[in-house]
């Protein structure tokens, strides 16, 4: 049952995986003009080169070959190397994937961890002042501009206590430039942008959890556990947040896609060198192969994560069938 | 902010490279001395550019410590033959010598090579004897043959396939390289070509004993492009952090003696107020600095600013070819006179780029030795010769405002690309001042790729605005000369004079210095005159650099691949 | 007589809503004595199951504001939170209505009928599980062991009941509070259930207070029967006489709303006149006085106060109270 | 509402005893726009969105009679001037006034705001009503698209569409749209699946109405509370949005002023005039929290699945 399941998704997902990739190509493609990938105004460049440059690059042929080679390579295991560095696109992902992981993940992390004690504060105190100062703290957060709320945070945590010789925290890069790398290292560097990102989720996710939360509350299963004698906190905790937690489940398991665009304002402004500024780079550079490797690789992500989400609901909740 | 600093990586700069330095007498030596310094300089004169910096520090330098340089812009590649763009040069440059290099001012010196080379009497074959004892980091001897190789993947047709952007200048110019004995590397030119050493005497030398053996596709994709196993500068490579960073350790071998430093370090920043923040912090040591920003690191006492004109210049271009709407209304000499005259460029300088660069009066940038301070027609900000122009080729106002002509209305789109702050300014200034004198212009941004396709081949565009940065050689010929409004070609503006085309040929066949200057003097008295595409201004270069920081000299020649001092600096800490 | 084993004195639940004070539980007042089963009837809204969780001071957000609960000589509503826990689930037991949501559906029902003895007794989970399993037999659940580990939604609604009452035992409490326990059942499983709780309260002899709606159910099960309306307990005795000589005019109408399969062929069924009161916005006097067809003038005016009437019941009613029969109309 | 327990007992179905008529329950409607009315908060933060809404649309009104300067008219002898007199809230880097360029970027940010909303609300509604109406493979077919459209990276559909329709207020809106209207399908279709199987539509089905006729008279009313909610709650995410295309270089270009690249803008000039980046940062933050407000208030009187 579940086998067949995953088999009919996986279908749909190849359906899904061509149309995605084709349509960014065929947008790369209508958009791009005659730019050659790499190619800047620089004087020493001769007509001549800028043609070369383009045939060895498979740009003067049409869109549905290259697309056609491309996906020749793909099915191969082979996505090509980058248009502007030379270097392999997987190697790219590679390099990027775990940065961005390690801030997303840590931004989901901090962002769980206060969002849920929030939302549930929330709840159990429903129509109190904490419960309505809560609600305007996570709207809040939510209603600043990422990359203002960065830049500020920047000039705070960064330049001003630095300037005043107190401990600061370094403002761009996923460590040190010199002999940086250790664990405490990563961790100071990934304050500021985690922080950042997590608001985004803290505010989300604690209006969520309040709301979720209000109505397991409510639920009679509720009412049994405490006609059974249990503490209060067990009954909030262990009765209610586990039901309260599976929508969020879902709603974590679809921010795995958000990975590749989700994260990017913030890896801007920290200079975070994550996926996502690498295609926001890259796709402003026309470099096809790295801007299809990632979408692909998005793609198998958004993919993933819907059935990511949708297996651990059926792990979390067991009413939940698959047909 | 920019954000498509990386789109345009060469460009962005100038932008940065900004002005004013109100200090004119400055402009005029520098470009008064390069003019009259003699061609070919002598080791001694090598030394004294070289070794002391920029006479900022006294104390003795000590060995150890590690530079953190910032830059906006990511790096493409490692290899000095496939790497067109000026951050990769840049830290190329760090790893790797060519046979020559620049002093600050632009003049050559010897770099792997002994001495300037020798031109035959024919001016067709240049000899270059390398200094004795060169070494790779490896230890192995570096020999003509490595620079014969080099130069073979961008000219032997035996490597066609190799993806050098510098391939339609060499396989043009270049006949044979002959290495007579491993010291001797005899290049034969086609034809004579005045700027072929300042063009392409200094490419970065790549070791034939690493790349040798791949054929032209696997050089392409060769690990070396991403991590040089064995370099020849002043450093060697450690580690490329993708997106993030490139450290560099101390070359032991390198023949100008080992850095004082034990660490370079390339740090790729977000944007130009990161770089601020961070000269701030000291998270880096050395960065360029946005002429927005200088006044906010001014007063920093850990940070010393160095400034000084670059060849950059920022110029915006009249589409001229007839066949577009556009190019019927520039064709007119005295449109193109009077909206010059009507842009009040000195408080462009002032306002947009907070002095920090300086109004154009040439198409040579000010750091040429070419350069002609006062040329035939000088355009000083003068409404009402702009308005009397207009009226006199029979531009007249209608009732909304708006000049015409039989018929046809003298309005225009202005593009440059999205993200370039000074750039997106100036075009709000421009459509204001001429909107003063009946001319509607309406600016546009768009994406660089965009821009690139509009000026190289597409060209629907009525006017464009963008920077281009020369190296030490006058000749403008890919701007200005008519075999480049080809499809590919850089003069998108389709300018097409005989007259011109003439003198720039001339020019460029021409080895004698002072004939040269004569040739470009004509240049530019008639560029002055035609004005295809005016020069706003020239920029400045700004770095900011950190007082713990010693022995860095920046120049207009020395901001980014070329650097001789760069074995010579150090650091007061010692950290 | 022995010692009642819980006793209600005069308890008085409130709720505060955006329209005012509700007096869900009006000064109601009764004992249980061990093994016995007690009834409370009413209609929706009578208070019935405000004053079961009352008793249980669930009656969150109501506040309890008067009158005490007496169980094993102490005062419930004083002691602590931590005492009540003590008693909860582990004295007194309580089961709901609605057996499909009373579960919480995302634990195997077996660790939760575990759970009470885990929590109450201190058991580790292996022994409270084999416990729950025993439990579950012994409340008709074939092959105990394996449906312990499926989940709520796996059982049918009667099973489900079943599983709520096993919870319940698992504690072998003293009393045990059953809500509606088979409103939400089919007819055919109604009768299964009730059989269930009469048969647990003989084998266990857990003393069992039934609350519901529906006379019938009352009448099989309790010995002793309250009726409750508008808060208050309008009538109170022996089962079979309540139903034989109803002494309250709202039992009499219910019971002359129900069918019966042992009536008089040809005696039509009357609904009760007029609306349900309006817990806010009570009447004057007795609360039922606007439905009832025997009122009196008094009725409006003064609220009659649960008195004895006749040998073994009590009701609150001017007109009982006075002597007059009720006799149908 | 006096807590669930209270609740269930008061609405239980009285099985063996006849209750007579309920209270007369007040309409859906009724009921949501009452609770939405008694919460103060949530309605002065809907009329401030209001009033921003009418000082955008009065825009040139303002520029004429208040502030007296044209958004993009530039003086560079008056570069960096603080708050005064003259100019109220102080001038930018090209001499502009910044409370002009305010009032006239409300109208590109709330009208891309309200434009983006509209937009892919009325193409999701449709899509996803179709898809969960007819279901098969009319559902198959556009929910791939729906997928398709969702999979691809945001980021690439803003440069990519972006450099394809240069953004101005609509084709902005249109781009932000063309990835949201994705989630919407999704959402409505969810309803309409359960709303279909309810009686009353097999009901009118079975009396021959036609399917446009069932979807706008019977599904629609159904999803419209989903709609609302979406909607109200959809406006500050779409500023914050657009401010975050602007700082990326894929927004609204300069000179035409938007808050959001007001703001980019400033942010190189903050050591110069920290007004440049206060005020557009300030309104940004008070019109999207404001809008959140509203959004909140309106879910929590309008969503069904709140109710009780």
């Amino acid at each position: 049952m579940l086998a067949k399941y995953v088999a009919r998704r996986f279908f749909a997902s190849i359906v899904v995986v061509l149309g995605v990739t084709l349509i960014t190509l065929v947008l790369m493609d209508r958009t791009r003009g005659t730019y050659v990938p790499g190619i800047d105004l620089n004087p020493a460049l001769r007509p001549e080169d800028i043609a070369r440059l383009r045939a060895d690059l498979g740009l003067d042929r049409p869109f549905y070959l290259w697309y056609l080679t491309w996906i020749w390579g793909v099915v191969h295991g082979d996505f090509g190397r980058s248009m502007i560095d030379g270097s392999t696109v997987m190697s790219h992902i590679l390099d990027r994937l775990p940065n961005t992981l390690e801030l997303t993940g840590t931004a989901i992390i901090i962002g769980i961890i206060v969002s849920v004690p929030l939302g549930v504060i929330g709840a159990l105190r429903r129509g109190s002042k904490t419960d309505h100062s809560l609600t305007v703290v996570s709207v809040a957060g939510f209603a600043v501009p990422q990359f203002w709320m960065g830049l500020m945070l920047i000039l705070i945590f960064s330049v001003t206590l630095e300037q005043h010789g107190l401990p600061w925290l370094p403002s761009s890069g996923a460590f040190s430039a010199f002999a940086g790398g250790d664990i405490l290292d990563r961790i100071q560097h990934l304050a500021l942008p985690a922080t950042v990102l997590s608001f985004f989720y803290m505010s989300t996710w604690s209006r969520f959890i309040r709301s979720s939360m209000l109505e397991v509350l409510s639920q009679d299963y509720i009412r049994t556990a405490r006609a059974k004698g249990m503490s209060e906190r067990r009954v909030v905790y262990l009765h209610g947040l586990r039901n309260a937690l599976i929508p969020l489940i879902t709603l974590i398991g679809l921010e795995l896609p958000g990975l590749v665009s989700g994260g990017l304002v913030v890896e801007v402004v920290f200079g975070w060198p994550g996926i996502g500024k690498l295609a926001f780079e890259r796709a402003l550079q026309y470099d096809y192969t790295t801007v299809m490797g990632v979408t692909f690789f998005a793609t198998l992500l958004v993919i993933a994560g819907n059935l990511l989400a949708d297996l651990l609901y059926g792990v979390l909740d067991p009413r939940i069938r698959y047909g | 902010m920019s954000r498509d600093e990386d789109a345009d990586s060469g460009f962005q700069r100038f932008e940065r490279f900004l002005d004013e330095w109100s200090r004119r007498d400055f402009l005029k030596r520098t470009g008064g001395a390069a003019a009259y310094l003699t061609f070919i300089a002598g080791g001694a004169e090598f030394l004294e550019a070289c070794a002391g910096g920029g006479g900022t520090q006294s104390a003795t330098p000590k060995k150890g410590g590690h530079v953190v340089e910032g830059n906006f812009t990511d790096i493409r590649t490692l290899n000095s033959m496939l790497s067109s763009d000026t951050a990769s040069n840049q830290v190329i440059g760090l790893m790797f010598d060519g046979l020559l290099n620049y002093k600050k001012n632009g003049d050559l010196v010897p770099a792997l090579a002994q001495d300037l080379p020798k031109a035959s009497s024919d001016g067709l074959t240049y000899t270059f004897k390398l200094r004795n004892g060169l070494k790779w980091s490896d230890g192995r001897a570096l020999t003509s043959d490595d620079v014969k190789f080099t130069y073979q993947l961008a000219y032997d047709p035996k490597y066609a396939d190799v993806s050098s952007p510098r391939r339609g200048d060499l396989s043009k110019y270049i006949k044979s390289i002959d290495t007579p004995d491993p010291q001797t590397v005899v290049i034969t030119t086609t034809q004579v070509y005045a700027p072929f050493l300042a063009s392409h005497g200094l490419y970065g030398i790549l070791p034939k004993h690493v790349l040798g053996s791949l054929d032209s596709k696997a050089i392409n994709s060769a690990d070396f492009n991403t991590a040089p196993s064995v370099t020849n500068g002043a450093f060697k490579f450690v580690k490329w952090d993708k997106g993030q960073q490139v450290t560099m350790e101390r070359n032991p071998n390198y023949w100008a003696g080992a850095s004082y430093l034990d660490q370079w370090i390339y740090k790729v920043l977000p944007d130009s107020v990161a770089v601020t923040n961070q000269l701030k912090t000291g998270e880096i040591d050395i960065g360029p600095v946005d002429p927005g920003q200088f006044d906010a690191l001014k007063t920093v006492d850990s940070v010393a600013m160095s400034e000084f004109p670059v060849p950059t210049f920022t110029f915006y271009a009249y589409n001229l070819n007839p066949a577009t709407a556009a190019g019927k209304i520039f064709q007119d000499k005295a449109v193109r006179q009077a909206l010059l005259f009507a842009l009040n460029r000195q408080q462009i300088v002032t306002a947009i780029f907070f002095g920090h660069g300086s109004v154009a009066n040439s198409v040579e940038p000010p750091t040429s030795w070419a350069y002609k301070d006062k040329p035939k027609v000088l355009y000083s900000f003068d409404k009402a010769k702009a308005e009397s122009l207009l009226d006199g080729a029979g531009w007249v106002k209608g009732s909304d405002g708006i000049r015409a002509k039989g018929g046809v209305k003298l309005k225009f789109t202005m593009i440059t690309n999205a993200g370039n702050k000074q750039r997106e300014s100036m075009l709000q200034v421009m459509q204001q001042s001429w909107h003063d004198i009946g001319v509607e212009a309406t600016p546009s941004l768009i994406q660089f790729p965009q821009l690139v396709s509009q000026i190289v081949s597409i060209r629907t565009f009525d006017m464009f605005l963008v920077g281009f940065n020369w190296s030490a050689d006058p000749d403008e010929a890919p701007l200005y000369h008519s075999r480049n409004a080809v499809p590919g070609g850089f003069n998108g503006a389709d300018f097409k004079s005989d007259q011109v085309d003439q003198i720039l040929d001339q020019a460029l066949s021409t080895l004698d210095k002072n004939k040269r200057k004569d040739l470009y003097s004509q240049f530019q008295d008639l560029m002055s005159d035609e004005v295809p595409s005016p020069v706003i201004l020239f920029n400045n270069g700004i770095y900011g650099v950190g007082k713990r920081v010693q022995g860095t000299d920046f120049g207009p020649f020395n901001q980014f691949g070329q650097r001789p001092w760069n074995h010579a600096t150090w650091v007061t800490d010692g950290k | 007589m022995t010692q009642p084993l819980l006793e209600v004195q005069d308890l008085h639940t409130v709720f505060s809503t955006k329209d005012g004070l509700v007096k869900a539980v009006d000064g109601v007042s009764f004992e249980l004595n061990p093994g016995e089963t007690l009834g409370i009837v009413g209609e929706s809204g009578c208070g019935k199951s405000v004053t079961a969780l009352s008793i249980m001071r669930l009656q969150r957000p109501g506040r309890i504001v008067g009158g005490k609960v007496m169980f094993k000589g102490q005062d419930m509503t004083r002691i602590s939170e931590y005492e009540m826990r003590e008693i909860r689930g582990r004295e007194i037991a309580m089961i709901f209505q609605d057996p499909m949501t009373s579960l919480n559906p995302v634990y195997r029902v077996g660790w939760q009928v575990a759970e009470p003895t885990r929590l109450h007794h201190g058991w580790d989970a292996k022994r409270a599980l084999a416990s729950a399993v025993n439990m579950l037999g012994r409340v008709g659940i074939p092959s105990a062991a394996a449906r312990a580990r499926d989940y709520p939604h796996q059982f049918s609604g009667g099973m489900r009941q079943r599983v709520m009452i096993a919870m319940g035992l698992t504690t072998t409490p003293q009393v045990l509070i059953a809500d509606e326990p088979t409103t939400a059942l089919d007819v055919t499983i109604q009768a299964q259930i009730l059989d269930l709780l009469r048969h647990v309260n003989r084998e266990f002899g857990t003393a069992t207070i039934l609350i519901t709606h529906n006379l019938g159910v009352v009448a099989g099960m309790c010995q002793r029967l309250m009726v409750m309306y508008a808060g208050k307990i309008v009538e109170a005795g022996p089962t079979a006489d309540v139903f034989a000589n109803p002494k309250h005019p709202y039992t009499w109408s219910l019971l002359r709303s129900i069918p019966r399969l042992d009536a008089e062929r040809h005696e039509p069924l009357k609904p009760i006149e007029g609306l349900p009161p309006n817990l806010v916005d009570l009447p004057n006097g007795c609360a039922f006085h606007p439905r009832c067809v025997f009122r009196v003038e008094r009725c409006q005016r003064d609220v009659p106060s649960l008195l004895q009437v006749g040998d073994t019941q009590r009701a609150a009613c001017w007109v009982t109270q006075a002597g007059t029969e009720l006799k149908g109309a | 509402m006096i807590g669930p327990s209270r609740v269930a007992e008061l609405d239980m179905p009285a099985a063996g005893i006849e209750t007579g008529a309920a209270r007369p329950a007040q309409s859906y409607w009724n009921e949501s726009w009452e609770r939405l009315r008694a919460n103060r908060i949530g309605i002065a933060a809907g009329l401030l969105i209001v009033l921003f809404a009418l000082i955008a649309i009065m825009a040139p009104l303002f520029s004429f009679a208040l502030t007296h300067y044209q958004p993009q008219t530039i003086n560079l002898d008056e570069t960096f001037i603080r708050p005064g007199l003259r100019h109220l809230l102080g001038t930018d880097e090209l001499g502009r006034d910044t409370l002009t360029r305010l009032i006239w970027g409300a109208r590109v940010s709330l009208g891309v705001a309200f434009l983006t909303v509209a937009m892919s609300l009325s193409v999701g509604t449709t899509v996803g009503m179709v898809a969960g109406y007819y279901g098969g493979w009319t559902d198959d077919v556009l929910m791939r698209l729906v997928d398709t459209v969702l999979a691809i990276p945001a980021i690439f559909l803003f440069i990519l569409m972006s450099i394809l329709f240069r953004p101005n207020a609509f084709t902005l809106a249109a781009i932000v749209a063309s990835v949201g209207w994705g989630s919407v399908a999704r959402l409505v279709r969810g309803e309409v699946l359960s709303v279909k199987q309810r009686d009353f539509i097999l009901a009118t089905r079975s009396i021959g109405a036609r399917d446009a006729r069932l979807m706008v008279r019977h599904l629609l009313p159904n999803v419209l509370p989903v709609l609302i909610v979406a909607a109200s709650l959809g406006v500050g995410q779409i500023i914050l949005i657009e401010a975050a295309l602007d700082f990326l270089g894929l927004g609204i270009q300069p000179p035409t002023p938007s808050w959001g690249n007001m703001l980019t803008n400033a942010q190189s000039y903050f050591f110069r005039s920290g007004f440049l980046v206060a005020f557009p940062g300030l309104t940004i933050f008070v019109t999207v929290l404001a809008s959140n407000i509203f959004g909140n208030a309106v879910r929590d009187a309008f969503d069904p699945r709140l109710k009780s």
